[in-house]
């Protein structure tokens, strides 16, 4: 981390364009950046050894130096001393550039402004490079869709860029061929379809919102006018849109302000977990709900109706457990209440709760909202937007603008019907893996292979690869030139930070070499298109390359985000609104949501996203079936027994888990696994559901059987205990509560510290006083649990994962967990988060008991030494938060699951077998400064320090600093009343605290009185 | 008869304790003498170069200053290899067709870099930063020596923790004004023990913290 | 008669009582350069031979000594290497953590005191002493055994050869041998 | 000595003099044909050893993944087995010192083959921390030593408190049965067939000659050692208590242990004895020598030990719930109705039930009982060291953390494996030299004739 480089946020735009255009003319990537790397020859190798040993290493990886060692080992050390001093034994090779890019700074990194996509949405990062080698992303402050926070899907998108499993080369029917063969090939066909106006051809894209990318598409159809276009996206908005047009009449994109909303509604909404914007909506959610010193006490409220447990759920203030399926018929009679439409049948139950939401809301008229989730249909689209309208959001906390995604795109329903009729000849995937993702009901697998000539470009050898004539890969967002909009639509630009390590192409080069155009880079496509249309954002008369310039460096198009419009609302909706669904059930509702970690199956092959606890169960490597208590009771199913899920003739076979807070017979499973051709780790994890989905269904349906089978399975989760035995480890009251008891989290919780003379030594024991005093504080009332920063820091830090049996085994490594306590009722319990890292004790209970001094106090903080550490554990058996994690193998190197080398941090060390290690505050960044700082003799200024899960932190619940700087910002933090140390009675004197969480129930509904 | 020894049993057998003892502590002195000979410090011995670079004639002769080639060292924690193009610079004029620079011109030509071998090397553990050091006055000679007089480049300390230590420790005595710090053989005009103490207050160095374990180990 | 000369006189007794009275005659008649062997430690046969009381009192004060050295060692390279020099500061508490340092202190105090004991006691008895007169009676194995036996040395001034045999036969000894050097 | 013992059956058979005494236990060394039991079990035992190096050079190979630990139980079978050893290796030391001061007369006939298997304990505890480290071949850090580092072990650390204590111990142990070997090295160097045994024993026996003065300063050093046994035993199995007391850990830190681990130890150390004296008895024909009154003596110190330990459970429990910290509850509600509660019970079982039996006179005399007795007392203790080491980790202070974790296959092989060893170099032992002291039963029968002083 170069602090310099972040403080004044330049990113040096002509400079990096300068290496990019090199880089992009450069040979082959590999070598590219391992030319460039300033160590010996096999990094993991080195890595592997030197932090055993120097000079072992040195010596063990070559012959001549390993008899040496042998000798030395036999004893004869003066002999081997005198006999082979005279020999050189070179240390290793280093290499330096041919001709260094301009503003390159071996040893240094950094920072490029790009955006990674997820479902055609943009979000804007700033990626580190290493010597061009791109090592971490975190996110762009100035992104709209980001604003510096990061979520775990791009987290990993450098763990991804490096994966081995990566499609190498461009296949023909699965043989190794060539770009070259390709351009051939495509150009001789793309001719004769010219002749047929591209009669028979069709291109099958995800959701696109890439302007140049719709571009090139519009051309190709220009092209051929026959071609056509189709688009499917597993997790797809069907819904969303299709509401709009029933409320308005036309697409529309619907962008919330949750920091105008004092009270919100969300209809199944996962609006903090995956909705586009999601971080941006966790920031403004969180700003409701942070108590600021000084300012009046005050926060939002939130209501869910969730048809499955979220971490939204996990943060409301109100919970409604309701299948999906039902919620239709309670936002109908929500939207009656307010005098929309006919009331839809309720349960006694929900009819009160109902009652005292909209009286909430009513209270709150322009300053509440309502949001659909995006799994819900149309008509509870179209109902939010009416009530919305009515509750006078529109405007202020609801706005409108136009569409991200144009229209005329086919389903893929269109497309598996035009290949019945054999109008489709040729087609061309882009993205996506639509064979092993696509409804089954619609049998795309028979169907494609019925195409003649089919052309595939993707990241992996997937299962749609296999099936593919012409396979490319595709060059990673990290590799290529793009854009996108982001959830506002805000143009983000995506520019490479390294040339293709495997040969990958973009979309734009096959789209081109497809129709038989110019293979141009995308650099060139996208950089053209821009030229064309950047008038319309462009500062008046500013030339292009300076508008270029300004807008790579920020990795966006300023003030791009689309204009606010106000949709009509239709005056007949009621009466246009379709049948009540689910009138009466047949079975079980089976519910079906994108995976917390690995999405739609797109991420199954990434150890970090596989071995991330799932949010809410803390699985890792698995999916499962999510039933309530109640309905497991009924059936008589037991937690983690494998269960058969039959549906319209269908079975799929997975383990249950008993999941707190399910809705009633709602059976909820998770997208993405049982992948046949993953890759190495992600085949054949977990069970696969889509062949339960159907096009009609996407995400929810009745009709649902399950049967017992009685064989239970091992599920590897990372915590077994869910409640917290009355501890006052996790403090939460009413805000009410803290209205009334000021310091409540210290009234009726074990005590302070012991006082100074009560201890033998004298106290605190301390050299001479430090210039810093790293200190942190996570607010436990704006933390929503979506565990960014584990990956952040399992990023950052260079922890391994270990996989399922090792996770089985308890040795899981990451530094930084989320432990997640339930309490309450099983039926729908309050959920706490509580991010514990170390607690950089000064009293450290696991310093004193090492015998190696490998466990000490460095410059305040509590320092694992690694190359000092000979595992004796004693420190994890003392310390009391038990964050420490023990490499009890060789996980660093060698294993599926180990990151791969290039992806690791060069600040950080890669730890050996059988040595501790620990959060450090990410030390490698509090030197970096203090070196930075030391360098002009001032101090490091507040702020300038972010750790990584502080920077990665959508809610920013965490913030750090040096209490030594007199008001710095975790000073303020640490003033709060609501501030507390966690076991403090034992002495240990943490410098993590934590803020005791708050809540905002409606007295109404005063069940949720949430203080512990 | 119970006698089982010869008389002179008793003197062998004290011999051979006293050998013993002597044994021991000369294996341990053996142990302790290996770890300081340059065979195990890599020291002393000036590995083969590609291009036998002599730093003798670049900086002894013709005064070439260290961060010419070695940019980094002010700004990076790297102190820098020189890429082909520096060294072009002068080589594209001077010496075009001396057959000794073939390599240095045939990488340019391949765009393939020189791969020099190393001569200094740290433990991956170690995270030492170049810039820091030189803007507080620890001179390049007191790691590298006097390089201005070393036709191949060798290391002349063996870079043990010990080493960093007593520096760290007690910086004060190898510190140089800032004029300094790159001059090779530097003496300082006044008294060492003044200029120790002034310098020290000058690159405000406290060294309370220097010997923390995280300011070289993360 | 060996050529090397005589080292004594040695007698055999059957059971210890005669040997305890033999010697203490021997003493009473003034011998003082003689040794008595015997397969387990008599009371009192030290006095006689002049190995008393200050003799073994040697064996504590170098036990003594050793337990004082080790114990001194121990703390001494505890206080100095945690507060001369660099230290580290390791779960709060001070440089010089004296209560810390105790057991340290204390096992090698033990240690050392019992080497002081036991390789004392090797050097006040001259081990390792291979080679000893005294084996090259035949019958002197059963001193490890069964047999006690009194050996009155050449070099005692009173020692003759004739009178000592005498006196050594009023005590009817299984057996009288001249122990050769 | 007491005339009581003399109305009783007698310590040893009442015709055994000086020469029949050196000719049978010397015999047992220098006959050439070694029972077959004892080439059986010796056999098996080598086996048991093979399997010992094997597991801990897998272990080694690839990590101390390999036993039954994670993170809140980072410690299991290594370090409950090593203090189990080095509680065995107590009794032997309390033998042949404390009893020694203490003139007991049953003392000579055990304390031999006592203070062997104290030496060959401690061998297998020692090395169980070091099989246990994470990268064992650094374990020479543990050592203070002039380093390129310039680092010092940390003083701090009770871990290297345990390093100094066991290396300690292990000497002292080593100097004492040496010391207590000489005048036999003699007695085998001058009955030794071979001249190579003569010459092997010769040079052990540092020309030892019976004299008078070898005696006085023998039995001097013999007495100091002595005296230091007692404080030795406290310290080391305290100094070990102490890597679990200093801690905070909940069912570690308790202020008891130190008294609580000796009594332990002492009591496991007793039945280990019994569980080689008969079968050694029965070997090599040794009933008349270590009789049932032996057994007897030991049954009762095994007793009163026995009774301290239990207190100490109870004192314990007591602390854990006067201390009024949930955490300390928490422990106890652990061990008492959570995943290892069987342990738990199984061990209060076996350590307080069953030694009861040995109220009983007809059990303390009867040489099975007391064998069966004494391997429960020595699978009680071990079983003891195992829940809590391993209890009171795996649900500390987060239960956010709390996990369960069984051992594995390796953990058995490694326990077995030392055990195996340990029985092999015990056989080892009595056909190199005589299992008992020759000179102090010397003494004994000197004694019984009456009529001369002998020290003691």
């Amino acid at each position: 981390m170069s602090v310099t480089d972040k403080s004044s946020g330049n990113i040096p735009g002509s400079i990096n364009l300068a290496t990019i255009r090199k880089k992009l003319a450069g040979t082959r990537g590999r070598e590219y950046w391992k030319g460039l790397e300033q160590v010996a020859e096999t990094p993991e190798f080195d890595e592997f050894l030197h932090a055993e040993f120097p000079r072992l290493a040195a010596m063990w990886d070559r012959k001549i130096d390993r008899r040496t060692l042998l000798k030395l080992m036999g004893g004869s050390v003066a002999f081997a001393a005198a006999g082979l001093a005279g020999c050189s034994r070179p240390i290793g090779v280093i290499v330096p550039y041919v001709n260094m890019p301009e503003g390159e700074i071996p040893g240094k990194p950094m920072y490029f402004a790009t955006s990674l996509t997820l479902g055609g949405h943009a979000r804007g990062v700033i990626a580190e490079s290493y010597t061009g080698r791109p090592t971490f992303v975190e996110g762009n402050q100035e992104h709209p869709a980001s604003l510096g926070a990061i979520d775990s899907y791009a987290q990993a998108s450098v763990e991804q860029l490096y994966d081995p499993d990566r499609a190498q080369v461009a296949t023909y029917r699965t043989i190794p061929g060539t770009w070259s063969a390709f351009i051939e090939q495509m150009g001789f066909q793309a001719a004769k379809m010219k002749a047929s106006g591209g009669d028979g051809f069709a291109i099958l894209t995800q959701s696109i919102t890439s302007p140049s990318l719709l571009a090139e598409i519009r051309q190709v159809q220009k092209r051929f006018p026959k071609a056509r276009w189709y688009r499917y996206q597993p997790v797809g908005r069907e819904g969303v849109d299709a509401g709009a047009k029933l409320a308005f009449g036309e697409r529309v994109n619907t962008v919330y302000h949750f920091d105008k909303a004092d009270v919100i509604v969300s209809l199944d909404a996962d609006f903090l977990g995956l909705m586009p914007g999601h971080l941006a909506y966790a920031r403004q959610f969180a700003d409701g709900r942070r108590q600021k010193p000084g300012k009046p006490i005050k926060m939002n409220r939130l209501y869910v109706i969730a048809g499955t447990p979220t971490i939204t759920g996990a943060s409301a203030d109100h919970v409604l457990p309701v299948p999906s399926a039902k919620i239709d018929a309670v936002a109908r009679s929500l939207a009656a209440r307010l005098g929309i439409g006919a009331a839809g049948g309720t349960t006694e139950a929900q009819a009160h709760w109902l009652d005292a939401v909209v009286e909430d809301l009513k209270k709150h008229y322009g300053r509440a909202v309502v949001v659909p989730g995006d799994v819900q249909p149309p008509a509870v689209h179209a109902l939010a937007h009416a009530i919305n309208a009515r509750l006078g959001a529109v405007g202020g906390t609801v706005t409108y603008t136009e569409p991200l995604e144009p229209d005329g795109a086919g389903s893929l329903k269109d497309l598996t019907d035009a290949i019945d009729h054999n109008e489709i000849n040729r087609l061309l995937v882009l993205g996506g893996n639509p064979v092993y993702d696509a409804p089954a009901d619609l049998d795309f697998a028979g169907h494609y292979a019925r195409v003649e000539e089919r052309i595939y470009w993707s990241h992996y050898p997937n299962e749609t690869a296999y099936m593919s004539y012409w396979h490319v890969p595709a060059a990673h967002e990290l590799e290529s030139w793009g854009d996108a909009l982001a959830y506002d639509g805000t143009v983000s630009l995506t520019q490479p930070l390294i040339a293709p390590l495997y040969h990958g192409h973009s979309a734009y080069e096959v789209l081109r070499v497809v129709s038989g155009a110019n293979a141009d880079t995308d650099y060139d496509v996208v950089r053209g298109y821009w030229r064309q249309h950047y008038r319309r954002y462009a500062s008046n008369g500013e030339a292009f390359d300076a508008f270029w310039k300004r807008s790579v460096q920020r990795g966006l198009i300023d003030n791009s985000a689309l204009p606010a419009k106000t949709p009509h609302l239709r005056d007949d909706l009621a009466s246009r609104l379709p049948q009540p669904l689910f009138r009466q059930r047949r079975g079980l509702y089976l519910q079906f949501r994108p995976d917390d970690s690995i999405f739609d199956g797109r991420f199954a092959n990434s150890a970090w996203l596989q071995e991330l606890p799932r949010r809410l169960t803390k699985i890792t490597w698995d999916n499962v079936v999510m039933l309530s208590p109640r309905t497991a009771e009924r059936l008589g199913i037991d937690n983690k027994e494998l269960v058969v899920l039959g549906y319209h003739g269908r079975e799929v076979t997975g383990p249950a888990w008993i999941m707190p807070g399910q809705p009633d017979n709602a059976v909820t499973v998770q997208l993405g696994y049982g992948r046949k051709r993953a890759g190495r780790l992600g085949t054949g994890v977990g069970f696969d559901v889509y062949p339960l989905r159907r096009a009609d269904a996407m995400w929810f349906d009745d009709g649902l059987t399950l049967m017992k089978t009685g064989k239970r399975v091992f599920l590897a989760t990372t915590q077994y205990h869910q409640t917290m035995e009355g501890r006052g480890l996790l403090r939460t009251a009413t805000l009410d509560h803290f209205r009334d008891h000021p310091h409540w989290v210290d009234e009726g919780y074990p005590g302070k510290p012991p006082k100074l003379h009560e201890s033998l030594y004298p106290e605190p024991a301390e050299k001479p006083p430090l210039e810093y005093r790293w200190a942190m504080n996570i607010d436990l009332s704006t933390c929503i649990g979506c565990e960014a920063c584990v990956i952040a820091c399992q990023a950052e830090n260079n922890i391994q994962s270990v996989g399922k049996e090792e996770v089985l085994a308890g040795h899981e490594m990451h530094w930084l967990r989320i432990d997640r306590y339930y309490s309450g009722n099983m039926e729908d319990p309050e959920t706490y988060f509580q991010p514990v890292p170390c607690m950089q004790c000064e009293n450290a209970p696991c310093e004193y008991v090492c015998p190696v001094e490998a466990s000490v106090h460095a410059e305040g903080l509590n320092a694992q030494v690694y190359n000092r550490c000979i595992g004796t554990r004693d420190c994890s058996q003392n310390c009391p938060y038990k964050v420490r994690r023990f490499n009890w193998f060789r996980y660093q190197t060698g294993r599926p699951t180990s990151t791969p080398v290039a992806a690791e941090n060069p600040d950080v060390s890669v730890r050996q077998r059988g040595i501790m290690e620990k959060c450090t505050y990410c030390i490698q960044r509090i030197n970096e400064a203090k070196i930075a700082a030391d360098k002009t003799d001032r101090r490091i200024p507040d702020g300038m320090v972010e750790t990584a899960c502080q920077r990665a932190c959508p809610t920013q619940a965490i913030s750090f600093g040096d209490l030594n700087t007199s008001h710095s910002k975790i000073n303020q933090v640490k003033d709060s009343p609501l501030d507390y140390e966690m076991l403090a009675e034992i002495n240990t004197r943490p410098r993590t605290s934590y803020l005791g969480g708050l809540t905002n129930p409606n007295p109404a509904l005063a069940k949720k009185d949430k203080n512990a | 008869m119970p006698q089982v020894f010869r008389p002179r049993a008793n003197a062998i057998a004290r011999v051979l304790i006293i050998f013993a003892v002597l044994f021991v502590a000369i294996w341990g002195a053996v142990l302790w003498g290996y770890y300081q000979t340059p065979y195990v410090g890599f020291t002393g011995k000036a590995p083969y170069q590609p291009v036998p670079f002599s730093h003798k004639h670049h900086v002894g002769a013709l005064g070439i200053g260290c961060r010419y080639c070695h940019n980094g060292v002010t700004k990076s924690e790297f102190a820098g290899i020189p890429p082909t193009h520096t060294c072009m610079t002068c080589h594209s004029q001077l010496w075009t067709n001396a057959p000794m620079l073939q390599p240095v011109r045939q990488s340019l030509e391949t765009d393939t870099p020189i791969r020099w071998v190393r001569v200094t090397k740290l433990p991956d553990y170690v995270y030492f930063n170049h810039s820091v050091h030189v803007k507080n006055g620890v001179p390049c000679q007191a790691c590298h020596g006097r390089v201005d007089k070393m036709p191949l480049v060798w290391k002349v300390h063996g870079f043990r923790m010990r080493f960093c230590i007593a520096c760290h420790l007690n910086p004060g005595p190898h510190l140089r004004p800032e004029n300094a710090v790159y001059a090779m053989g530097w003496k300082p005009k006044i008294d060492p023990k003044l200029l120790a103490a002034k310098l020290m207050k000058h690159y405000h160095i406290k060294t309370a913290h220097l010997t923390d374990c995280y300011v070289c180990h993360r | 008669m060996s050529e090397r000369g005589r080292y004594g006189l040695m007698a055999a007794f059957a059971d210890a009582d005669t040997l305890v009275e033999a010697s203490r005659a021997a003493h009473k008649k003034g011998y003082r350069k003689m040794d008595a062997y015997t397969p387990m430690p008599i009371e009192g046969l030290g006095e006689l031979l002049g190995c008393g009381e200050r003799e073994k009192a040697k064996v504590s004060w170098l036990a003594l000594a050793g337990g004082v050295f080790g114990g001194c060692c121990a703390y001494a390279l505890q206080y100095t290497s945690t507060t001369l020099g660099w230290y580290f500061l390791s779960g709060g508490k001070p440089a010089n953590s004296w209560p810390d340092f105790i057991i340290i202190t204390f096992e090698m105090t033990v240690l050392f005191a019992t080497f002081g004991a036991v390789f004392g006691m090797f050097w006040l008895n001259g081990f390792p002493k291979l080679y000893h007169p005294v084996f090259n009676v035949e019958r002197f194995s059963r001193a490890s055994s069964d047999e006690f036996f009194l050996c009155i040395e050449d070099r005692d001034e009173r020692f003759d050869i004739e009178k000592t045999r005498e006196f050594l036969e009023q005590f009817k000894p299984i057996e009288i041998v001249e122990v050769p050097k | 000595m007491n005339p009581a013992a003399d109305k009783k059956s007698p310590l040893m058979p009442p015709d055994l003099d000086l020469t029949a005494l050196s000719d049978r236990l010397v015999g047992i060394v220098t006959t050439n044909k070694t029972p077959r039991s004892w080439m059986y079990a010796m056999a098996f035992f080598i086996f048991l050893t093979m399997v010992y190096l094997f597991s801990i050079s897998w272990v080694f190979k690839t990590g101390v993944g390999l036993f039954g630990l994670n993170i809140p139980v980072a410690w299991e079978f290594p370090i409950a087995s090593c203090i189990w050893w080095i509680g065995i290796a107590h009794a032997g030391t309390l033998i042949s010192g404390v009893l020694l001061l203490t003139r007991q007369n049953w003392r000579p006939a055990i304390a031999r083959f006592a203070e062997a298997m104290a030496m060959f304990a401690i061998i297998f505890a020692g090395a169980y921390p070091l099989i246990h480290l994470g990268r064992p071949w650094f374990f020479y850090w543990l050592m203070p030593y002039p380093n390129t580092q310039g680092l010092w072990p940390n003083w701090k650390s009770p871990l290297i408190w345990d390093f100094f204590a066991i290396t300690s111990y292990l000497l002292y142990t080593t100097c004492f049965l040496y010391l207590d070997l000489l005048p036999d090295f003699g007695t085998m160097r001058d009955r030794a067939k071979h001249r190579i045994s003569r010459i092997f024993y010769g040079i052990m026996a540092l020309g030892w000659r019976n004299s008078a003065k070898h005696w006085a300063r023998f039995d001097r050093a013999n007495m100091i050692l002595a005296a230091i046994s007692a404080p030795i035993v406290v310290s080391v199995t305290g100094t070990i208590s102490l890597d679990l007391a200093v801690t905070i850990v909940p069912g570690y830190h308790f202020t008891i242990f130190p008294a609580y681990f000796v009594a332990g130890a002492l009591y496991s150390g007793f039945a280990t004895v019994i569980v080689i004296a008969v079968p050694f008895r029965k070997m090599f024909g040794l009933e008349d020598l270590i009789t049932p009154r032996h057994i007897d003596y030991i049954a009762k110190v095994m007793l009163g030990f026995v009774l301290v330990v239990d207190y100490s459970y109870m004192c314990e429990i007591w602390t854990a719930f006067y201390s009024g910290a949930p955490y300390y509850y928490g422990v106890y509600h652990n061990r008492w109705f959570e995943y290892y509660a069987p342990v738990y019970w199984t061990t209060y079982f076996l350590n307080i039930v069953v030694p009861q039996a040995m109220w009983f006179k007809g059990v303390r005399r009867s040489v099975a009982a007391m064998f069966v007795i004494a391997l429960i007392a020595d699978l009680g203790m071990w079983m003891e060291r195992y829940f809590i080491v391993v209890t009171s980790t795996n649900r500390d202070y987060m239960p956010s953390a709390w996990l369960a974790k069984l051992p594995t296959g390796w953990d058995f092989a490694v326990l077995l494996g030392s055990i195996g060893g340990f029985c092999m170099l015990m056989l080892l032992f009595i056909r190199v030299l005589p299992l008992i002291s020759l000179h102090d039963m010397r003494k004994l029968i000197i004694r019984k004739k009456g009529n001369v002083e002998t020290t003691e």
